[in-house]
């Protein structure tokens, strides 16, 4: 059963069609599915849904995916740093569905855990709350938020091994756990994919359980706001 | 004379007490951390991350190692990685024991809009209507008052909410105000700002 | 001549594809992993293992490692540990493509009791109910008939239920069944088994 | 801020009360908190309800809370190989409350991410469905599962760091990740306390923001069931 594919167009190869719901890992654009976004852009599937936290940049993440108008909707939390995003929308070409950033990761991993419902006292009294059934435990009102099931999963992790197992790196981890487990197929891209038996059963992140097909590639890996603070002179 | 934003980010610090764990938001907040001193005080960065360090030296940015707000930042020894989903859980869950945010109007009743300006560009929420929701303690820093000269703190809200009753305490550049029943308390005014020129400054019952 | 528990470990293996995850019940599920050759499957135990491999050599017992019988096992080159909550996350999420498992009753309909007998001590029903709930494909494997004779294979169950409706097939002494839309489909009898043989002991409508 | 305590009596002092709510890690014997439950007897406090996989054996774990009589209920998915926990519960003296075991792992979690209530379709058409909101989501049915919120949370890990960061050892890790999160308290023993900055910042278990108090101990570490297999002779 091998799961290792030879790039990223041939790992999505009969997974992708119109109309779909893919969850995307990352953060902004840390830990983000690079090269399977690129090869979704390549393939050229139109009207997809993602539930992604971010929207990418405009030339980066799933911004080259707004650029080739295959986005219909996003479900998201943040979507700032976009400028083809905002026009897209404003221009009502583009769906946007805000999620606060808790609820869309709970309710990814709610619908990889088999879950379809669950409450949080997250957005009651604002409009995110509005039409969602409130239901009180305990004298706190809650408002009932749904799992994602997604059509498709994509991820990127640090390292795997042929069996699917993944480890993550630092905050590059986020959102590509839930995403991956809410998926009917999970496509996983590492940066390498190291030999059955070298990595520490007790440190997997992800279980090669939730990870169908895998390619190892070259990330690019961009920083999105680069910080630096001055060292002291002596 | 006024608070300046490191006097009010110094002020919110005095809020911090030894052993929290601690989100910071963008802005005034992120100076907060500045100011702790001796405390032992651990921040969370909502994206994964218990034990946020400062920036890196130049030339050691590390693409896997950002801040929420996207920002390159380093480890502690103390430092733990996790997914957003167990990230957001101790959040929801209460464990994270006081966030300090910024605002664009709070409310007598603890109402707090930071999130959008209908008709404006919405980039959207983040995290922060998970954040007040299930932190222990909701801290806004904040200017009092807008360019317009108008206040900030409100009778209620005119802006879409990010959470409802959620806020504990108000540290603006003119002093320092709890919501409590009926209203707020002032429990401190800025340096040689009077009691009269902070309740002129504020549109909201003060008890 | 009905199968033996050997026999009908190896007839269940043969359920089993490349590439599955599967979860064993104790008892004659626990042996068809003696019987699945070549083929790739990783077997979960519920207690939070992925991976699952052979007991160990005496003296390499290891506490810390057991299954969810409490048996002391093994690791693999392929295991990976985690949590309870995770492990019945991907349990009730469907990841687990099959579940072999014992049975007291099953019912023409998929109903499964294999937890309590009403007045006798009940010990829980474990992992047994989630199983059942979330894993992709259930097959029971079972004698036919209990020490009085009686069929285990009924119209209705009679014990309090693990879960309504969730076996696809049972695998018995006798053959093999399917439950299908009016009830049950006869797949193959054990070597020496007539269809009459097995009709006359199954006590459920066969289709 | 000294989580680090000089035992487990000293880690107790001031959290036990009678008729409290004590969410217990372990699975079987294997990963029990075995030094806070002696603890615990030997505070001799009373009425108290266990949400705890398993009700150990008779001489070992939750059994000699048995023994004392200091346990008043049990949320458990499963309690063979207990003698006198079946002697107490036939005679009334032990209320047991039933959770299959992933809702019951699902419970400790969701009260501990501030989830009240979640839906599952485990136990559906069951005893365990009774009593229980029913509701559809896509046209299937789900029952409703309250969140459990422990007043404290007894774990074993086997490591930590001084500020509480945890990691487990194979298939000890079990429930206790979930009994730590959904206690108002935690405390939790481990084999070896570790000098801060020696655990890999990407492999802990369980970050410290979960555990409030620590001790370091020496641990009986009990096999249930000893199976082995003879090594083949050439």
């Amino acid at each position: 059963m091998k799961k290792i594919y030879g790039s990223a167009s041939e790992a999505l190869d009969g997974v992708l069609r119109e109309g779909m719901l893919i969850a995307a890992g990352g953060f902004g654009l840390c830990g983000i599915p690079e090269l399977l976004l690129q090869a979704i852009k390549d393939a050229g599937t139109k009207d997809l849904t993602f539930a992604s936290n971010n929207a990418g940049v405009d030339d980066f993440g799933i911004g080259i995916l707004l650029q080739t108008r295959q986005v219909k909707k996003m479900i998201s939390s943040y979507v700032g740093e976009n400028a083809e995003f905002m026009r897209q929308y404003l221009s009502g070409e583009l769906e946007l569905e805000f999620n606060p950033q808790g609820t869309l990761a709970e309710r990814m991993r709610a619908g990889g855990c088999g879950i379809p419902g669950f409450y949080t006292k997250t957005g009651v009294g604002t409009v995110i709350a509005e039409g969602k059934e409130h239901k009180d435990f305990g004298g706190e009102t809650y408002i009932l938020e749904e799992g994602i099931f997604a059509d498709l999963s994509i991820v990127k992790a640090w390292k795997a091994d042929e069996t699917g197992n993944l480890i993550f790196r630092k905050t590059a981890r986020n959102f590509n756990p839930p995403a991956a487990m809410c998926g009917r197929v999970c496509v996983a891209e590492v940066e390498e994919i190291v030999p059955l038996g070298s990595l520490d059963p007790d440190g997997i992140h992800l279980p090669g359980i939730y990870v169908h097909r895998l390619i190892q590639g070259t990330h690019e890996k961009r920083i999105e706001q680069r910080t630096v603070r001055q060292k002291e002179t002596a | 004379m006024p608070w300046n934003r490191n006097e009010m980010a110094a002020r919110a610090a005095e809020e911090l007490e030894d052993g929290m764990y601690v989100n910071l938001g963008i802005g005034i907040p992120t100076l907060v951390a500045n100011y702790v001193g001796d405390k032992d005080i651990t921040l969370q960065s909502e994206n994964g991350m218990l034990g946020m360090g400062p920036f890196p030296f130049e030339g050691e940015e590390d693409a896997d190692l950002i801040n929420a707000g996207k920002q390159t930042i380093t480890e502690l020894r103390r430092t733990s990685y996790f997914d957003s989903a167990t990230s957001f859980g101790m959040i929801r869950g209460g464990k994270i024991a006081a966030a300090i945010l910024g605002a664009m109007e709070v409310a007598e009743n603890g109402d707090l809009a930071n999130w959008m300006i209908p008709g404006k560009l919405v980039k959207g929420m983040g995290g922060a209507m998970d954040l007040v929701a299930g932190v222990g303690r909701v801290i806004v820093v904040m200017d009092h008052t807008n360019k317009h000269g108008d206040s900030k703190v409100l009778r209620e809200c005119t802006l879409p909410l990010t959470g409802k009753g959620v806020v504990d305490r108000i540290i603006t550049n003119l002093g320092v105000l709890d919501v409590v029943d009926g209203g707020l308390k002032i429990v401190e005014c800025a340096d040689g700002v009077t009691e009269e020129v902070l309740r002129a400054a504020t549109d909201a019952t003060i008890v």
